[in-house]
């Protein structure tokens, strides 16, 4: 709620001219970025709800073909996720205290974290092409049983962690504009909002792949 | 405008406790427990959500209204899950001739 | 002379549960002209008794009544209570099939832009369909490509046709005459061309009809020679244990899987068993035995597949099996589940399993 | 747009029509003003292009048999009016247009909260609205606008692609202006606008952003998986290879409902603002409208379920749909009383407003009260898939959205462009479009409980008396809208030109000038009294 009243007040290089003053913006930015996650917590809620239907209706089959995940790999990779959620949260730390050689590392080390991650994700997905695992394009599945299930679980795979790639990647892309702001010397105390939302945004992805791994990877290791 | 900073130790900590929680639901989902793999799969990565949320995020120093956000957008995704799951889980109740 | 332009303002009603929706259609018209009245006369009388008369008047500052706002949002649940509750016990009477026996069993095949209609005594119809009135008629329907909708509205009939599993709906027809037979789901290019006629008939004229027909005898025996044909008597031996389960009396009887869990062998089972035999393996017996049939058989054929197999009704004195009769249809033997007759196919198989 | 739009007398004070020309101040403003307008112009072309292609379809449906179109120009015909009325027309229409150049002036901001966004959400308006209309170019789609599977995802061999991506982008249109409503609304009031004192219109826009937050996700993902298994058919939807078909209803319809309520919400928003000017009286049970609209928003993801009563869908899960669909129905009820006893003891003018207002009052409560004879689900059995639900759904839409966004345009007209409409023509109008509206529509109720499927090309020929009807009541419809078109082009130039408030009425967006200058308020306004606050404001002057 803008409390000042708005007739004359100092304005700082980044207080954009229909907001009053900074509080506001910095609140109207998160609550924006809030509003954004809620919608991508449905965009990937319809995919969750399209895996729970099938898992219910063929659980045999999706816990013979998840064996054929990697999981060592998925484990891996939710570690490195993990380390990146940390340095971003020590990013956003650090601009709010102004540090900006910490945040640039913090951003850096984000940065790895993600190309870490997508890196292990190419592999994985390069090791699925070989042995023919990518559904509609030649899937070859050698226990018959569950053929077209198993086509459905790896459909399954390929959209949510390719939808989870893609927002990594765009995550990524955030992730450059703020290093190379950083550099110029942009963000302060007073005006941090983009490494802000940008920390929620990464944390969100983060949060989609710790529900990932789990119903994805660890479903049929009970089954020997 | 100052934004509460938390110190260096709750990331760190919180950091510690993610990776521990991905070893143990790992480890866990090697033993057969029948339905209760997926409960046990779903309240650790609920758990690390939350951790995630309440600490990375920040949430915590939030105002009432960006808690209010999170949970509408879970109750959300719930809506969609149950009533449809309701509708497969009924869908031979019928057949069966009872209500189990 | 405008009366005698006729106008069907009504559709006609020729099935047992027409009347009770039309009652129940009666009862939304009326309370919904009542309603309309209500606030049309409202508005109306509001707007012209209240209209701008003298440019001083200044209106009073009503904020409101909780106790009319409560009124009227209770008083309309209650009377939407009445219509959620009579409809739900016709929606629930519409759509439970009946499992008496004397009930006719129909088997419809929608396929892009006809209706094939097959009777167990062998008639086979394209966008027809004959019924005897009086009786029950049990339809039990498959789709071979897209969605469609089995709507006679005559009988106030709608049932979505789906494809991958059977929808089932009955009626019982109750005027004799035609009615109009319509696919209700968008369907694709002739989806408004996917039309028929039901014709309704006295039991007498449908028993001639019924004989008249059937020049390829019943379904059973097309269903008998496609067994023959597509091989699946050299696995599944009718008397002895063959490689495959024995299928003599397994129609309505409950069947234990490999992993404990047991089925009714109904009509989708039998269905999924041919098209996907590997979904669901009988205990004691090895996946990836049968080969798929999906795309090798019309739903068709599968229709009169079962047909055959429900004929397949086990001998009484039956040496082999020494199993009680497990009687055809929905009913299986109360008491202990997976009646002997299964057990014993369990110990049979236990001597050969282990080839 | 370059041409200059003001009189003399106007032409000194700067407002944020005449503060910029040329078409860069128009294409890359973040003016939310300027950006309504651009909003304007491209749904009335939408309307338009899906209004012709009813007027097609209702002359094709002079005759019992097929003979002006072939089935397929028929099916592409009606799949495309769908797809353009509802996603290029009914979602946008009142939020992007009247919303986006309300909600900031009546809660005293200087703009959207993220304007940039508001510019972005019309640019991909647009380019999701190029590739629909390149698919019905090339050769349209004909799968129905719910693209059902699998006739969309394996047997139409038509342009689904395209028109699946022309939706799956308009979208996301639609959740950016949903997105910058709810953070303009929680942050951007001004001082002493408490949520006790905000107009019903922004608490109708507010729940409509809701739903438009958190439902139009899940058909965007619904069409990209969609779209996954009609290029690589792996079996989502596709049941011969163990898909289901009614997961693609569920999750289409999980959004698509609630879409049906972010269509008429912002209308209900519109006719609580008409009711209260033209009877010069403060609203009748505020807070219960206000509740009611968020009521609405929430039960409304509750109930996608009556869609799906004939399909197999469990009938234990049907009882449950339908129970709620019956109660989503009261917070309409209440919104209608409501709206009646505002007018008890009020002093009433018939300007064009308030007669599109009656209109619709009288038949959303006829839209809504079929709403019911579909929720029961014995005589939905009967009537899903029949012109009865065609009926049902023009009443709400046609009958109940469309009078509103007329009934608001011209209440709001002079605020946009300081100019009056000629209230002569306009009431003519109104009367063309209630009655031709009513000859359309009301003939189906009949027809469907007849049993005449929707969709059909050629039909049964005891059904043509009410189908001739209904061809007649569209011609009358269609002149109906567009007169208004005309004479709302004439205004611009030859209008009377209007004052600040010539309805004398409450709200912030009439304290400023007409047209309002770029950052709508020269000092932010302070709000110390309710609402409708009609009590102390004398009659409307230009009645």
């Amino acid at each position: 709620m803008a409390e000042t009243h708005s007739t004359l007040v100092e304005h700082s290089p980044d207080l954009q001219h229909h907001f009053d003053d900074m509080g506001q913006q910095f609140d109207a930015a998160t609550l924006g970025m809030w509003a954004f996650l809620l919608t991508e917590i449905m965009f990937f809620g319809g995919m969750f709800g399209a895996y729970t239907v099938y898992r219910g209706m063929y659980p045999e089959a999706f816990a013979s073909t998840s064996k054929l995940l990697n999981t060592w790999l998925g484990a891996v990779n939710t570690a490195v996720l993990i380390c990146s959620s940390l340095t971003m949260a020590m990013a956003v730390r650090a601009a709010q205290m102004g540090q900006k050689k910490l945040l640039i590392w913090m951003l850096v080390f984000t940065m790895i974290f993600g190309a870490a991650f997508l890196g292990v994700k190419a592999y994985e997905y390069h090791d699925k092409w070989v042995e023919h695992l990518i559904p509609g394009l030649g899937f070859e599945y050698k226990d018959t049983q569950y053929f077209h299930q198993a086509q459905i679980l790896f459909l399954l795979y390929f959209a949510m962690t390719g939808f989870h790639a893609l927002h990594m990647v765009i995550g990524f892309g955030i992730l450059s504009t703020l290093l190379v702001m950083a550099i110029r010397n942009r963000f302060s105390p007073e005006w941090y909002t983009p490494v802000e939302i940008s920390g929620l945004y990464w944390h969100f992805v983060d949060i989609v792949w710790i529900f990932l791994f789990p119903l994805l990877y660890l479903i049929g290791l009970h089954q020997h | 405008m100052t934004h509460h900073i938390s110190p260096v130790r709750d990331y760190v900590l919180v950091w510690l406790a993610l990776v521990v929680l991905t070893f143990l639901t790992t480890y866990v989902a090697f033993f057969d427990m029948g339905q209760f793999n997926i409960v046990v799969a779903i309240t650790i990565a609920v758990v690390k959500m939350s951790l995630v949320i309440w600490i990375f995020m920040g949430v915590r120093y939030t105002s009432r209204l960006t808690k209010l956000f999170v949970v509408a957008g879970f109750f959300w995704f719930l809506i969609l899950i149950v009533m449809t799951g309701q509708d497969y889980v009924s869908r031979n109740w019928l057949a069966r001739g009872h209500m189990w | 002379m405008f009366l005698s332009l006729d106008i069907p303002l009504w559709p006609e009603a020729a099935s047992t549960n027409a009347a009770e929706v039309d009652l129940l259609y009666i009862f939304l018209i009326v309370v919904s002209v009542i309603m309309t009245a209500v606030i049309f006369l409202g508005v109306f009388i509001f707007a012209m008794k209240f209209r701008k008369k003298d440019p001083k008047y200044v209106p009073p500052h009503i904020h409101g009544s909780n106790l009319l706002e409560i009124g009227w949002s209770v008083a309309p649940f209650l009377v939407m209570l009445v219509m959620f509750v009579w409809g739900t016990k016709l929606y629930f009477d519409e759509y439970t099939i009946p499992a008496t026996n004397d009930a006719i069993d129909v088997y419809v095949v929608g396929k892009q832009w006809m209706w094939k209609v097959q009777y167990p005594e062998g008639q086979r119809e394209i966008n027809e369909l004959h019924v005897p009135v009086g009786r029950k008629v049990r339809l039990t329907m498959a789709s071979e490509d897209v969605i469609h909708s089995f709507f006679i509205p005559a009988f106030r009939m709608k049932r979505d046709v789906v494809p991958g599993h059977y929808n089932t709906t009955w009626f019982e027809a109750t005027k004799p005459g035609r009615y109009h037979l319509f696919c209700a789901e968008y369907c694709g290019t002739e989806h408004s061309g996917m039309i028929g006629w039901v014709t309704v008939m006295e039991p007498a004229a449908y028993e001639n009809w019924l004989s008249g027909g059937g020049a390829e005898g019943s379904m059973a025996s097309q269903g008998e020679k496609m067994f023959q044909q597509l091989g699946c008597s050299t696995c599944h031996l009718l008397d002895e244990q063959g490689r495959c389960p024995i299928l003599r009396g397994v129609y309505g009887s409950r069947v234990l899987l490999e992993g404990g869990k047991t089925v009714i062998a109904d009509e989708s089972y039998i269905r999924e068993s041919i098209l996907t035999p590997n979904a669901k393996i009988v205990a004691g017996f090895k996946a990836d035995v049968m080969p798929t049939f999906q795309g090798q058989v019309s739903e068709e054929t599968v229709l009169q597949l079962i047909a055959y197999i429900k004929s397949l009704a086990p001998k009484t004195t039956n040496l082999i099996t020494g199993a009680a009769a497990s009687v055809p249809g929905m009913t299986t033997i109360p008491g202990r589940p997976g009646a002997n007759s299964q057990n014993v196919r369990r110990d049979t198989t236990k001597t050969d399993g282990k080839q | 747009m370059s041409t200059t739009l003001q009189t003399p007398e106007l032409v000194e004070r700067p407002n944020y029509l005449n503060e910029d020309y040329g078409w860069k101040s128009w294409l890359f403003t973040t003016d939310h003003k300027r950006i309504a307008i651009l909003y304007l112009i491209s749904i009335s072309v939408f309307f338009l292009i899906g209004g012709i292609f009813a007027g097609l379809m209702r002359t094709e449906l002079l005759t019992p048999a097929g003979d002006l179109f072939n089935s397929d120009t028929y099916n592409k015909l009606f799949t495309m009016h769908g797809v353009v009325m509802i996603f290029f027309f009914l979602i946008p229409s009142i939020p992007a247009t009247l919303g986006n150049f309300l909600v900031p002036m009546m809660i005293g901001a200087k703009d959207l909260a993220f304007p940039r966004i508001n510019l972005l959400s019309w640019y991909i308006y647009i380019i999701g609205g190029l590739f629909a209309l390149s698919a019905a170019a090339m050769g349209g789609v004909d799968t129905g606008w719910t693209f059902y599977t699998p006739l969309s995802s394996t047997y139409s061999n038509t342009f689904v692609l395209t028109a699946a991506t022309g939706v799956f982008i308009s979208g996301f249109s639609s959740i950016l202006t949903g997105l910058n409503f709810i953070v303009t609304i929680h942050k951007m009031r001004a001082p002493g606008m408490t949520w006790g004192r905000l107009p019903l219109f922004i608490w109708a826009h507010y729940a409509t952003s809701l739903i438009q937050l958190l439902g139009t996700p899940v058909v965007a993902i619904t069409i990209a998986l969609l779209c996954l298994e009609r290029v690589f058919h792996v079996g989502i939807f596709d049941p011969s290879v163990g898909g289901d078909p009614i997961l693609f209803q569920h999750l289409f319809w999980f959004y698509s409902h609630p879409a049906v309520y972010i269509m008429i919400l912002p209308g209900m928003g519109v006719i609580s603002e008409l009711v209260t000017c033209f009877s010069r009286k403060s609203i009748f049970g505020y807070e219960f409208i206000a509740a009611s609209s968020i009521g609405i928003a929430v039960i409304g993801f509750l109930v996608w379920g009556h869609h799906m009563f004939v399909t197999g869908q469990s009938m234990y899960a049907s009882m449950v749909f339908s129970f709620l669909s019956f109660l989503v129905a009261v917070p309409s009820a209440i919104k209608v009383f409501n709206w009646t006893a505002t007018m008890y003891k009020g002093s009433v003018t018939f300007e064009t407003p308030m007669l599109y207002a009656f209109g619709f009052i009288g038949l959303f409560t006829i839209g809504g009260l079929t709403g019911l004879f579909l929720s029961t689900m014995a005589v939905d059995v009967h009537v899903t898939d029949t012109y009865f639900v065609v009926a049902h759904f023009h009443y709400v839409m046609v009958g109940g959205m469309v009078m509103a966004y007329m009934g608001g345009l011209h209440f709001w007209w002079p605020k946009m462009f300081g100019r009056m409409y000629p209230e002569g023509w306009a009431r003519f109008s109104a009367l063309v479009v209630f009655l031709g509206f009513n000859l359309t529509f009301f003939p189906q109720f009949i027809l469907g409980y007849l049993g005449m499927p929707r969709r059909y090309h050629a039909y049964a020929p005891e059904f043509q008396i009410f189908n001739v009807m209904s061809t007649a009541g569209a011609t009358i419809l269609g002149v109906g809208y567009t007169i208004p078109l005309i004479y709302f082009i004439w205004s611009l130039k030859y209008g009377k030109v209007a004052g600040n408030n010539p309805w004398n009425a409450t709200g912030l967006e009439w304290t400023t000038t007409s047209p309002p200058p770029k950052f709508n308020f020269d000092k932010t306004p302070i709000v110390t009294e309710d609402a409708y606050n009609y009590s102390h404001r004398g009659e409307v002057e230009v009645g």
